[in-house]
């Protein structure tokens, strides 16, 4: 029997941590701050002092430097759990990503392997300074050999964040930071991981479909609360696991719906929300009853804290777009 | 056979602790207007911060980050700066911004939120950057403007400033190097308060001093007490001097101690170790001027709290204007779009429209 | 009355090079090897010798310091030209593309400009070492502030690159070195510009529409030259201007054909092809007759030289999907 | 006050441009057998690269980066890891690659275009890392190995090389601080050939030595003749010896000479000073060795045209060997997805069975 906590997101992180440092001798976590001052968000609060300084390194400033050491920590078996403090500061790591982390296995013919988390925070709505807001989860949706997990809340922190450290595969675990502290669960401590590669399915409809991921879920799953009350039955679709992507689920809903809305927070242009759609025109146009509706951060830099909120897609043009598109005959 | 190969580092200081000189002063600190001077300002930087700060404690500022400790080094080595020299500073930055013509109110609407508080309207400050957020960054950016003065032949200099965690960073050391090479006129400070967010000076690196990171480049390196501002404002008036006539690039280590949290977002708390701290008010750079000045007679204390009433009320001044802006002159929302590109692009127009139609928030 | 010389694409770069630093001595080209050594591609070749060796400097080996030192010369007004040795290579300089070069005209209100053009090979087809033959276009697409421009021929590398000299804003100009040396175009040398925000229209057709750019232009020019005999009508489009990219151009052709495949080299995850799919998918969904193809690269890593032509998309599958797409009723 | 602070980098030689010993040679050295073996591996590795090199001029190789002039950095050094070592090299690093297991037509295969050159067949390379073609890549996954080892308390170490253009990324330097800071087993070499492509060192860096650079990062550093085969692998192995036993990383600066082109794709008489380039070929690695070993009477002309009959038999052996996996037994289509994750993604696979179906081409 396990038990239960409730707990926010950020805590469910670090629960998830907790409970696999606890089993797993070659989970490392490092990163800036991540030690005595258990992270900027508090994150890995408490670990340093349970597993000591070995297994939760302050690293010196250089985000390079943490991907590149995470490469070659792996290549010997270990598991590094790299903290990057903001995902705005994660370029500087990007080479090591893009050309190593994702590759070695293959390069390898599988002879080296790269079991490790890059977790980071992202995305806009805590009016934080500049560079603290983007969200580029597509630039690394992209890159062959890296898989892309995006938690909505405490209950699937818990359970991706554990088949993440879980997995032989590099994985950048993106943390809503929005989120961290917005809603509570009931999680079950049960050390249970939740798959890796497939879609939830967060309610079921039959008129429209609503797909997102990450902290716009909450503006989803409000939307369809509104949508309801005027009597539509609405899908709704937490991706999740946002790269490789679980096409079949969505597939599914959409042939049963023939109508759809992605909403994401990133920029419109080439984001998951068209990866999305095209594959969706590619192999269900003809269950499509209206045009697929995008919601998006506009194709513009994240303002600062001022304007912010004028930039990240909102409740009601969730509505309107799903309105349109349920309008569509 | 090629001979062994040496290096050797300076440390300047001019007041020690106690505020008494331990050296010839330069000729500038003769001049006691010129020590007035720069009191003031390092006391004005000391009121500003404290005003945003307290403005962040009460909802009217976002994430802030002060310089309480670190004034000698803004204001020391901000002054070196002529009018047509150029700044590229960094978030913590704030004392070298004042000292070249940026305004308060500017920055305070940079940390506020809105984005013209990059938009420097003092033409002194015409082709200054905006403080770099991501570390290290500015560092390349100063080497460029630097290669552009150099490739032009101009008698102008860029001064740069960076975090001692900062220098872990690549970026860092490739502007170190390429100012090297290029002979660039480029003046890079140091500020080593001791900390990078939490992690101390000795996680962070190995090397005794910040000073010798430049020796990997063959560059000009100096070590100053960071809270004596007579030895800041010697090393990077000389600096400068030395690289707007084409004697080439310089490193400064500042050394000096972060007496603030790193931003109003931490709480240093978690990780300092209180003594450490209190120990560091004793040698902190505004008393030690404070001190000497009032040695020479030059100040008193009333002359002290006549100065930190301007002071603040300047500091009151800047906050309204900041409000004024910030509040009663909001950005429309295609300010959102509209300096992105030279032009709108078709593709973006409907999105334009619809953040007009949508309206402020 | 101006001249007219038979170039290939890459002398077409060195051509478009030589002209505008001829009549604006704020152009400087810099990089690894593009002084006396000319390029590895000889791109710059000739230009240290006539403009001498501060206006074609030689740089350390770092690409994140030819990014970040070109920000500081553009906000100078200098109109710096970094040559970026490979595009596998571009990732150091990720963090000062995406955080400073995109951003600084929108995070100063315009105060400080960046007219810059990022010059790089990409793309496969040359048989290269590992990491010299990717596209990655779509990663720098979903960064508002920059533009994307890919030549596919020796003219529109002469009058794009031209364009690009002249622009105000940050550009990545990405040569398809495959098709460097593979043909010749007799270009006019008058030194006219080619828009920076416009689909060409290559062919014009009404059954179907190729939507392709860069050195995969050539796989789908030669399908549509197979197609048309077989009596099918091709429109064939060279987007080049990938980002950000005119929509309308392409919307006029799908309402014309009613179906569509987009070729590219890229992975297919989030790809450009992606994007252009969705955007048709939401604004023209109703024009489509047939679901949108893609062809595209796998979704995995570009295989070495050996089995390097196994990845790249083929005329074969370019015309098989493209009558696939025909087939639909 | 503080003090200032002062460096010094060694220069280290045992065989002197004229092949006389200008030092007690170490004990090694005193013995010839060693010496011979050194000279035979040296010698292996010229003939292997020119066989490369000329299996790319006739169209049956790729883009292939000789070692030529550079043996004695390779070789040298490469001898000092120990099997239980870990090896991360950089794309001209063939000779460590060789002197760790590795075997030449693993070499040959990944430059050849086949990823199976990088999937070691040797248990001693099993931990060693595929080349790294990104620049300064490497010295990170080195650092990174280098801190597993540490953590887990082993008495390894590990070795990495980088030429002395790639000293100018930022991830070298970065790799530097915190293999200093950390205290990591970690041993860089700069194979400083004088040459990044076109690009002469002088205008690489100011700095006077590619060994200050670790400076930097206060790490133990030297300099060493790289021409002189004795010299390199001293300082390998004691460097080697002092990482596994918790002494800390070095770094060392092995100056030579790049007698080839870059690389099969360059050409290096655009830019080189055919004067310099016929000089260096006085000062050149094997012959050093050779005069040494001749001037002892240890090796005469026949012995070593017998060595040179014996390693060009075995470079084509492991040539058939190379042509044999290249051509006769290629990787299936779906070799493409089947090592990029642990197991082939939902999404791909129908990707993998159309690569099935198109077949080789
Ligand atoms: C590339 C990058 N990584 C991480 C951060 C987050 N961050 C902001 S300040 C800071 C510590 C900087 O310390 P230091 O360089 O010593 O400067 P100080 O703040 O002490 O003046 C960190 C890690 C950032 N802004 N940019
Ligand atoms: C990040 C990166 N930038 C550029 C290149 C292209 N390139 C390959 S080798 C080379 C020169 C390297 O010179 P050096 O470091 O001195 O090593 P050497 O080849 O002389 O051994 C360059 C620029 C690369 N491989 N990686
Ligand atoms: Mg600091
Ligand atoms: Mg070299």
């Amino acid at each position: 029997m396990s038990d239960t906590k409730i707990l926010t997101l950020i805590e469910a992180v670090t629960a998830a941590l907790d409970h696999e440092m606890g089993l797993d001798k070659e989970i490392v976590l490092m990163g800036e701050d991540v030690g005595k001052n258990g992270g900027v968000f508090r994150a890995t609060d408490g670990l340093q002092q349970k597993y000591g300084d070995e297994r939760v390194m302050d690293t010196p400033l250089a985000e390079a430097m943490i991907a590149g050491l995470s490469v070659g920590m792996a290549a010997q078996g270990m598991k590094p759990v790299p903290e990057i403090q903001f995902m705005g500061f994660v370029f500087p790591a990007f080479n090591q990503i893009a050309t190593a982390a994702a590759r070695m296995r293959n390069r390898t013919r599988g002879r080296l392997t790269m079991p490790i988390t890059f977790r980071m925070p992202y995305g806009g709505g805590i009016h934080a300074p500049e560079h603290h807001s983007e969200s580029t989860e597509a630039l690394f949706a992209h890159i062959p050999g890296l898989r892309v997990l995006i938690p909505s809340n405490p209950t699937r922190a818990y359970g991706l964040l554990l088949a993440s450290l879980r997995s032989p595969d590099p994985i950048l675990f993106l943390e809503p930071k929005r989120v961290y502290r917005m809603v509570k669960h009931e999680v079950e401590m049960n050390g249970v991981a939740l798959p890796l590669d497939k879609c939830f399915v967060d309610r079921e409809g039959d008129d429209i479909t609503l797909i997102s991921w990450g902290a716009m879920m909450h503006e989803t799953l409000l939307a369809a609360d509104q949508l309801a009350k005027d009597g539509v039955s609405v899908e709704v679709i937490d991706v999740a696991t946002v790269a490789p992507m679980d096409m079949e689920t969505i597939f599914t809903s959409v042939r049963k719906t023939g109508r759809c809305v992605v909403v994401q927070e990133a920029p419109r242009a080439g984001g998951l929300g068209s990866e999305i759609a095209a594959e969706i025109a590619e192999h269900e146009l003809m269950s499509l009853i209206a045009p697929i509706g995008r919601v998006a951060g506009y194709d513009t830099i994240m303002p600062y804290a001022k304007m912010e909120m004028q930039y990240m897609p909102s409740v009601e043009r969730v509505v309107e777009e799903a309105q349109k598109v349920l309008k569509y005959v | 056979m090629r001979k062994s190969i040496s290096f050797e580092i300076n440390h300047l200081q001019y007041l020690d602790e106690s505020a008494k000189p331990a050296n010839d002063l330069p000729e500038f600190a003769k001049d006691t207007d010129k020590l007035v001077e720069l009191y003031d300002r390092m006391q004005f930087l000391r009121a500003m911060d404290k005003r945003a700060v307290g403005l962040q404690r009460i909802g009217k500022m976002r994430t802030y980050p002060a310089a309480l400790g670190q004034e000698a080094v803004g204001i020391g080595a901000g002054l070196a700066l002529k009018d047509t020299d150029v700044l590229v500073p960094y978030y913590r930055g704030t004392g070298m911004m004042l000292s070249h013509g940026i305004k308060p109110h500017e920055i305070l609407l940079y940390w506020g939120g809105d984005e013209r508080g990059a938009d420097y309207k003092d033409p002194i400050a015409a082709q200054d950057f905006p403080v770099a957020v991501p570390i290290a960054t500015q560092i390349l950016h100063a080497a460029g403007v630097a290669t552009a003065i150099k490739l032009r032949g101009e008698k102008r200099a860029v001064m740069t400033e960076i975090g001692e965690g900062g220098t872990s960073e690549g970026e860092f050391y490739e502007a170190l190097n390429v100012a090297g090479v290029w002979n660039l006129p480029f003046v890079c400070i140091v500020n080593n308060n001791q900390w990078a967010i939490s992690v101390p000076s000795e996680n962070q690196t190995k090397a005794e001093s910040y000073a010798q990171k430049a020796i990997a480049a063959g560059m000009d390196t100096l070590q100053v007490d960071g809270n004596d501002i007579i030895a800041v404002h010697d090393a990077s008036v000389k600096a400068m001097e030395k690289a707007r006539n084409g004697g080439g690039p310089t490193l400064i280590e500042a050394i000096c101690y972060r007496l603030c949290d790193h931003t109003t977002a931490d709480d240093a708390s978690r990780y300092h170790d209180q003594k450490v701290h209190d120990k560091a008010w004793e040698v902190e750079p505004v008393k030690r001027l404070e001190d000497y000045l009032k040695s020479l007679g030059v100040l008193d204390d009333k002359a002290i709290e006549a100065m930190a009433k301007d002071n603040k009320a300047n500091v009151e001044k800047e906050v309204e204007m900041y409000f004024d802006i910030l509040n009663n002159q909001p950005q429309p929302p295609e300010a959102m779009f509209d300096y992105l590109y030279a032009e709108v692009p078709e593709k973006t127009k409907p999105q334009r429209e619809e953040a007009i139609r949508r309206g402020a928030k």
